[in-house]
């Protein structure tokens, strides 16, 4: 999945906007996405959709798979939401809160209209914030997130550990599928015993191969006269654009003049 | 009779729930509070709570790397390879597939502050490059998976480390630091929706019961897969 | 015919065109087969298709006549009869030493103890590994790891025997003990199938020989001929085996050594490395 | 003299013997030096030991005469004028994008700003790499992660070009590619030296040769002159390079082309690979 969501972000084609841009736009959502009335929050997540299919041409079908990722989490916790218990005695007292009951021996179960409405709120604002999330994660490469962390002045440990932490972790990631693969391929995977053990020895053995690739990136870091700090240096090639900044400012104008009567209500 | 269908109304829903917990929803991410799920509040709380450990851990390892500038490449690899950890799916005894977390192994290892920060930065590659957890949740996921875990995993190692028996030091702390970042999980859950009746305490009990049923198998396969790497580790 | 390729088309999740393109193939039984392209045309994708790692997206592979159904049983049976040996052995060797290693195949079948201990043992013999039974895997120099590489997969008797870059990261002296393991295992009956950039080590070896480019076949028949068809070959940026290539000097200038020396140093300089279209497009001229 | 090596042996911690042992050695200014030996005979170590990654245990290292005393002011001017291209890309490649990675040495010397824009471009340009520019390393093909590991080292505009085994994991094209770039290095009066296995390419390429066994230098020269020591290269297990060989067959058979062909055939299939060192002692016999 990881290998998806970073191929397809350097595809996309708001690419060319400057990452500033795209982040502050989506912080701008966040907020809105927070505070707003769920209808705002329905249209945020549409008209993010829009950008993402429509304008960043990410496939329809990949973003429609991502979305159920929230859906899922939320699904599980609905039965805890939703559920109520309480002694069967003291049915009465939870009366208001009840939408359908009924009695197993001493207690007392039930759906629950506040975990309704609970359940209902948290579907609306996760589904609009998970939609500003990918709209990061799908336009805005991770090596440009890292630029502007940089320009906020994060701790430069925080930012030199991420990026060789990104380029190791696909590094990692490919030895992990081969290793896995040549597994696969002996029959390791096919029934759970072989398979809890298979997946030992993969462990083990990225164990040692990290340990080896410790010792060959410093003496490649060595040859390259390592300082102490990991600086590059890089081209900005972003072009500014009217249409989606214009789009943007008024589109987020109205959203936050819809929250602000929403809330003069 | 007249009971009969809410009953069945009742089963079919239990059965759902049931279907939903251990079939629907991948207990990877059970862990992880999805972008959005905390109200706005408790959001920042945690951010809040998260951000003095995540600083001092920092802190800490900034001296260590300033001594030893090389051992930021460690660093790196070795949250390259908890996150590739994470990522792994490991067979549990309830038919369903998740993912060693490697917190406990790595508390061992390097200590839980540094552990803090690396744990702390692996959540920030989940959510980036797997869409797992969020930004908004990034504090309280942070707080239960970086924080707690590392520590309680650390403390119980230290406590039954003298006793001669490393491998059930190893087991108990990698076992007990993914139950534990579980139960924070149900409690964060439950802080931020408590129930109507019975408050806090019932919501706790709901969340901890419906997660029970995929963590518990989970932190012990952890803590038997940590023990494998732990002695092939120890001879190598 | 061991394995059957029908229009077969697969694309790796996310990427944009196939990596493998309607793709039809047979492979002849007990033949030495040889799979030559250029990097990224899809040789390792056919192999990884052809041992059931991959799934096609359309198109349907038989394994023996009958269609691969990539259910567990068949899988366990597809795997059982066909070895793929990895590019890097570094990426194939999974256990602590090199006894282990190779019974680890065998272990995942659930044979009993007893048999494991007779086919590894037997194993350690033919690839001439007994010294080398307990030794960590990773004191092993990259030639040893190859030999364990290989000796894993056949501890399993395939019937077919894939192979990915065989000759990469060996040296000469290696090469050739490749070279005569290889022709043990086709006289014992073992089909094969390598896949590689290594036109000269192609060429004394392969009796069959399939070309790729861009996820298809485009050039089949066997080795000799195929190594005819110059101009295709270098059309696909894949140039000639050197020896196919002194051929080609020695029929143009019917010479002295000499010349021809210093023919072939050109050749190898300019022509064989530097600017072999361009040469070829003279000659269309 | 760029590079001298005096009586240097060096031994792998934990190692039972030394990895290069009481090797003297002087690198010819401008010239293209190939280093060939069979794998594990100490090559990557003498490449690590100009570079100064590793400190001998005996022996001195001159650079332009000094002797190098390993402070830290010594090894970077060092670093600066040597530049290493690795074996494996992988383990030189730390930036996250191609042109983040070839600014990290420019970086690391301190040089402002506009000459590190300056150079990065014009080195991309060199290296046909601008439309990569923005690429993340992880998602470049290996042929790729191999041209942007020269880039690295380039930039620098070093004056020893070191390259361990450049042609593994290149197909054909790819090779002919890195051919020209080394011919255009070598023509901005780079001094290369390139430890591979590939006879075929150093035959092509080298004018100076080294020949390495059991970590020392056994064979030095002129390419020509070292290459024409047949008995003493099969001797050492490394063979002959392809055209070398074929040559002699030409010589011994002063025949018809079909004659010569089925004469290569057998060379290659026995001679080259199979049983060389069975044909060996029996010459010697």
């Amino acid at each position: 999945m990881h290998h998806q969501i970073d191929s397809l972000v350097y595809t996309n084609r708001l690419r060319h906007l400057p990452p500033e841009h795209k982040l502050s736009f989506a912080a701008v959502l966040f907020i809105l996405g927070y505070g707003s009335a769920p209808w705002v929050q329905g249209a945020i997540a549409l008209w993010l959709a829009v950008w993402i299919v429509g304008y960043a041409k990410i496939p329809a079908k990949i973003y429609a798979r991502l979305l159920l990722l929230p859906l899922s989490f939320w699904l599980t916790s609905v039965p805890a939401l939703l559920l109520g218990v309480t002694a069967a005695s003291r049915w009465s007292a939870v009366q208001p809160d009840v939408m359908q009951g009924v009695v197993i021996g001493p207690v007392y179960l039930y759906l629950s209209v506040q975990g309704w409405q609970q359940a209902s709120e948290v579907f609306a604002r996760a589904l609009t914030l998970t939609s500003c999330l990918y709209f990061i994660l799908l336009t805005v490469p991770f090596v440009e997130i890292l630029w502007v962390l940089r320009q906020l002045r994060c701790p430069s440990l925080m930012v030199e550990l991420l990026a060789l932490m990104y380029r190791f972790i696909f590094m990692l990631a490919e030895t992990a599928t081969d290793l896995v693969t040549a597994q696969r391929s002996r029959g390791g995977y096919l029934s759970w015993r072989v398979r809890l053990r298979s997946l030992g020895l993969v462990v083990s053995q990225l164990v040692v191969r990290t340990l080896d690739s410790y010792r060959q990136i410093s003496l490649g870091l060595q040859s390259r006269n390592f300082t102490g700090e990991l600086q590059v240096w890089h081209a900005r090639r972003h072009k500014p654009s009217w249409r989606y900044s214009t789009e943007a400012v008024v589109g987020c104008l109205l959203l936050a003049i819809a929250t602000g009567i929403y809330y003069a209500d | 009779m007249k009971l009969n269908p809410r009953i069945l109304q009742l089963v079919a829903m239990a059965a759902l729930s049931l279907y939903l917990v251990v079939g629907v929803a991948p207990p990877a991410q059970a862990m992880h509070i999805m972008e959005g799920f905390l109200p706005v509040g408790w959001a920042v709380f945690w951010w809040i709570v998260s951000l003095p450990f995540f600083i001092l851990g920092l802190r800490s390892l900034a001296r260590i790397a300033r001594e030893n500038p090389e051992l930021k490449l460690l660093l790196a690899l070795a949250g390259a390879f908890s996150f590739v950890l994470s990522a792994l799916k490991i067979p549990s005894v309830t038919g369903s597939c998740s993912h060693p977390t490697g917190t406990g192994l790595g508390a061992v290892l390097f200590g839980p502050s540094v552990m803090t920060v690396l744990g702390s930065l692996v959540l920030i590659f989940q959510a980036v490059l797997l869409a797992h957890g969020g930004l908004t949740t990034l504090g309280a996921n942070v707080f239960s998976m970086a924080i707690v875990g590392p520590w309680v995993a650390y403390g119980v190692y230290r406590l039954f480390a003298n006793s001669d028996k490393q491998k059930l030091a190893v087991f108990l702390a990698a076992a007990l630091g993914g139950l534990v970042t579980y139960i924070v999980t149900s409690i964060q859950l439950a802080l931020a929706f408590p129930a109507a009746s019975g408050g806090f305490v019932a919501a706790f009990v709901k969340f901890a019961g419906i997660f029970a049923l995929t963590q518990i198998p989970l932190a012990i396969s952890e803590g038997l897969l940590t023990v494998l790497v732990w002695n092939w580790l120890q001879s190598y | 015919m061991p394995i059957e390729f029908d229009r077969v088309t697969y694309t790796y999740p996310c990427a944009q065109k196939p990596a493998v393109q309607e793709l039809s193939l047979r492979i002849p039984p007990g033949r030495r087969c040889g799979l030559i392209g250029r990097n990224g045309c899809g040789k390792s994708t056919l192999l990884r298709l052809a041992d059931g790692l991959f799934r096609p997206d359309r198109g349907k592979l038989y394994w023996q006549g009958k269609p691969l159904d990539y259910s567990r049983k068949s899988l366990r049976t597809l795997r059982q009869q066909v070895g793929l040996v990895f590019q890097d052995p570094e990426h194939q060797l999974v256990a602590t030493t090199v006894e282990e290693d190779i019974s680890y195949g065998l272990c995942n079948l659930g044979l009993p103890e007893s048999e494991i201990a007779d086919r590894v043992q037997r194993t350690l013999e033919d690839f001439d590994l007994l010294e080398l039974a307990n030794t960590p895997i990773n004191h092993l120099s990259l030639g040893q790891k190859k030999r364990v590489a290989i000796a894993d997969v056949m501890v399993l008797q395939p019937q077919l025997l894939l192979m990915d870059e065989p000759t990469a990261y060996l040296d000469p002296a290696q090469t050739r003990t490749l070279f005569s393991q290889l022709e043990r295992i086709h006289a014992a009956g073992t089909t094969a199938l390598i896949a590689t950039h290594d036109l000269d080590f192609i060429y004394a070896w392969a009796d069959w020989l399939m070309v790729m480019d861009c996820g298809r076949i485009v050039l089949e028949g066997p080795a000799e001929q195929v190594f005819d068809r110059h101009e295709e070959l270098s059309a696909l940026g894949l140039g000639l085996p050197l020896a196919v290539d002194l051929l080609i000097i020695l029929e143009d200038n019917n010479v002295s050594v000499k010349t021809v020396r210093s023919q072939i140093l050109k050749r190898l300089r300019c022509g064989g490395y530097r600017s072999f279209n361009e040469e070829n497009s003279l000659r269309s001229v």
